[in-house]
């Protein structure tokens, strides 16, 4: 497993689109709500957590595609499936290269674009510490979504469809908890739910997206 | 007895709201009627063409 | 007895393709699938594989020897062949690539990048795979599509080997491969079912 | 004899065929009482007014479509556990019902929140769940009609199916937590003198058992159709090769 690791994350790098295409969609995206919005930063700062959570969405989304398309298209899944690493480790080991090469960088610059959206200090941490914790749920449920749609010709539309949805808990938790941070509440209740999802996705997904990917194979 | 039947289904007086709750009846008839429209022509297209096969099949 | 499948039958889109056909491979043996196209021999391989569900009959097997090689060879082109390699090398618990490098002829490019390679020996790369896995049941689909002349030769020279070592080895072929003596030859034309014969779930409609 | 005897789709032709004309009969003679007794013979609620007439609709509606969902989940497990095609077909045939009910409820849910709240729509827990239950739906429906092989589609969305019903959970419960909720708590329950009082709940009752029937036909009719194209594709399969 950790051998899968280390060979999809050099192939990420190598090819280059893994940590830059995400990671600079999300950046546009951010910038461009003020531009949407105006340039008031009161308003802005409002906005900030749920732009930003957004932004963080989309771009995951994004790279969904490309979990299992590669792997599918020149046989190792195939070989993969027929190896001694059980699936579901095949499946918990692409769901964490996707939040190392996508959800981990967007953590990294939220500060900076929370800044640019008007937040201040204490604030963006309590955004970062929400996008720390909830990305990992939006990798490992893509992946599912990613190993349903696994080997269809245009599986990126339905992809979106079929995700979305499943994102819903995570992204209302996340925005929620980084929300009331800002704004001073108490956050500890939103905090130990975003936690209680992205650990529940973690527990049950892999085991469904493997049992997808084998009907998908065959 | 005609006139007593319609006596009885007098029209409320819905006040206010008359618009809320005849267009949320009249929204659930139309989509009502729309999916059973749609399932019946679902239905006899699918016989049709299952039948005609079935003959096709029996035929030779 | 290494395989053993009996009356096994398989599908393929809900109609099937091969009915009451028996394998036995001793280890030491090899089997060479014969049969038009489309009469189900990747369909066979991949369910002997554990990939796709069998639709009756028994196979007798241990499914951990099994190293299935189909036609996509699942190398990475941005990755160098060493890496390809030790890669697979990792997951199948085996540490040395030095040995199937060099069986396979392919240890003069292990730094290059797999993109960069000819069609032929990519393929050679993605065959190594087989013996970096140390498993004995062996099946091939196609191996030799794309490999020139010398290569084959190469090929059926590690098969041979692979058998003296009480290996086993299914192999799907159009080609001459040079095992046709030792090898037992199963035509799966003659296993095809009559006409018309749908797979278990397709007959629950009928 | 078994029930599951009737899973056999040939059989379930036969059954289905004798006992959908009387669902049907029965489905619109309850709606129709129920609504003509609802609308006619009922008084205004004292607080509501004329808008309690609404819930004769909206209430009914709701109801059949979670429950669809629900029965859309039992079924996919029957399939991914007993494999039977009629159970795979019949959450296929009622996910579309589910999405008109739920079109229903939500628009009428609106209708009846106007008043009540001023404005058309309110992110109240409840309405939002409806959006989210018709997004679920959506999924299901593009996933079933992008997938070739029939077979696997039936397995994909089974497997979606329950894993969409842990996050619709989830998603009910973050909905709850994001908004404290304007709506009415249930309309029915065992307890219902703190609810809706008797004499609009008799009428919604009938209303929701005739919705029950009418959900019933619906997948009947619609698992019939699907059993039927199958059954054409596999008399067509056998004759081609």
């Amino acid at each position: 497993m950790i051998a899968l690791i280390f060979r999809d994350l050099r192939i990420a790098i190598r090819v280059g689109g893994g940590f830059g295409l995400s990671l600079a969609f999300f950046f546009i995206i951010v910038i461009f709500f003020p531009f949407a919005i105006g340039p008031n930063l009161e308003l802005l700062s409002k906005v900030a957590p749920g732009t930003l959570w957004i932004g963080a969405l989309l771009a995951c989304l994004l790279s969904l595609e490309r979990i299992f398309a590669l792997d599918f298209e020149d046989g190792t899944l195939d070989l993969l499936a027929t190896s001694p690493l059980p699936l579901e480790g095949v499946v918990m080991a692409k769901a964490l290269v996707h939040w190392l090469t996508t959800g981990l960088p967007l953590v990294f610059i939220s500060p900076f674009l929370g800044i640019l959206l008007g937040l201040q200090n204490i604030s963006v941490l309590f955004l970062v510490m929400s996008l720390l914790l909830g990305t990992p749920a939006l990798s490992i449920i893509g992946t599912f979504g990613a190993a349903l749609t696994a080997g269809m010709k245009r599986g990126g539309l339905l992809l979106s469809l079929l995700v979305l949805p499943l994102y819903i808990p995570t992204l209302i938790f996340g925005a929620e908890a980084a929300r009331r941070g800002i704004e001073g509440f108490e956050i500890q209740s939103s905090i130990l739910l975003l936690l209680g999802v992205t650990l529940l996705s973690w527990a049950i997904l892999p085991f469904a997206a493997a049992s997808v990917l084998r009907i998908n194979l065959r | 007895m005609h006139c007593l039947l319609a006596e009885r289904f007098n029209m409320p007086d819905l006040g206010n709201y008359a618009f809320h709750v005849l267009s949320s009846y009249g929204v659930t008839t139309l989509v009502i009627i729309i999916v059973i429209i749609f399932s019946y022509i679902k239905y006899t297209r699918a016989k049709k063409s299952l039948e005609k096969i079935e003959a096709n099949l029996n035929g030779k | 007895m290494a395989i053993s499948a009996k009356s096994l039958s398989v599908s393929r889109g809900g109609i099937n393709l091969l009915e009451g056909l028996n394998i036995e491979l001793n280890s030491g043996q090899a089997g060479i699938l014969h049969g038009p196209n489309g009469v189900g021999k990747t369909t066979l391989l991949r369910a002997l594989a554990g990939l796709q569900p069998i639709e009756s009959g028994k196979i007798e097997y241990s499914i951990d020897d099994v190293c299935y090689s189909g036609h996509a060879d699942g190398v990475k082109p941005t990755l160098t062949v060493r890496e390809n390699l030790e890669f697979w090398a990792d997951i199948f618990g085996n540490h040395s690539i030095i040995e199937a490098a060099e069986q396979f002829m392919i240890s003069d490019f292990l730094d290059l990048k797999v993109g960069t390679l000819s069609a032929g020996q990519k393929r050679r790369v993605g065959l190594s795979r087989l013996g970096l896995t140390g498993r004995s049941i062996w099946l091939l689909d196609e191996p030799t599509v794309s490999l020139d002349q010398t290569s084959v030769s190469i090929f059926e020279n590690i098969i041979k080997d692979h058998l003296l070592k009480n290996g086993c080895a299914l192999i799907a072929t159009h080609i001459d491969l040079g095992l046709e003596d030792s090898a037992k030859i199963i035509d799966l034309s003659k296993y095809q079912p009559q006409l018309g014969k749908l797979s278990r779930s397709e007959e629950a409609f009928l | 004899m078994s029930f599951w005897e009737y899973a056999n789709p040939v059989k379930f032709l036969k059954l289905s065929g004798t006992v959908l004309p009387y669902f049907s009969v029965f489905a619109a003679l309850m709606i129709i009482s129920g609504l003509c007794w609802g609308f006619f013979f009922t008084p205004d609620d004292y607080k509501q007014g004329a808008t309690v007439k609404i819930l004769y609709v909206h209430v009914p509606a709701a109801f059949v479509a979670i429950n669809a969902w629900f029965m859309m989940l039992i079924a996919s497990i029957i399939w991914l556990v007993r494999r039977h095609h009629v159970s795979a077909l019949a959450a296929k045939a009622a996910a579309p019902i589910g999405v008109a009910m739920t079109i229903i409820g939500l628009v009428t849910g609106a209708l009846w929140g106007q008043p009540m709240w001023g404005t058309w729509w309110e992110w109240d827990p409840k309405l939002t769940s409806f959006l989210i239950l018709f997004l679920f739906y959506i999924g299901y429906i593009a996933l079933w009609s992008a997938v070739e092989d029939p077979d696997s589609a039936a397995d994909l969305t089974s497997i979606l199916c329950i894993v969409g019903s842990v996050f619709a959970v989830l998603s009910r419960y973050a909905t709850v937590f994001w908004n404290q909720g304007l709506h009415q708590d249930a309309s029915l329950s065992v307890d219902k003198e703190e609810h809706v009082a008797d004499v609009f709940y008799y009428p919604l009752l009938v209303v929701m058992a005739g919705f029950v029937l009418l959900f019933i036909a619906l997948v009947l009719l619609n698992t019939r159709s699907e059993i039927m194209t199958r059954r054409a594709s596999a008399l067509l399969a056998r004759r081609k090769v």
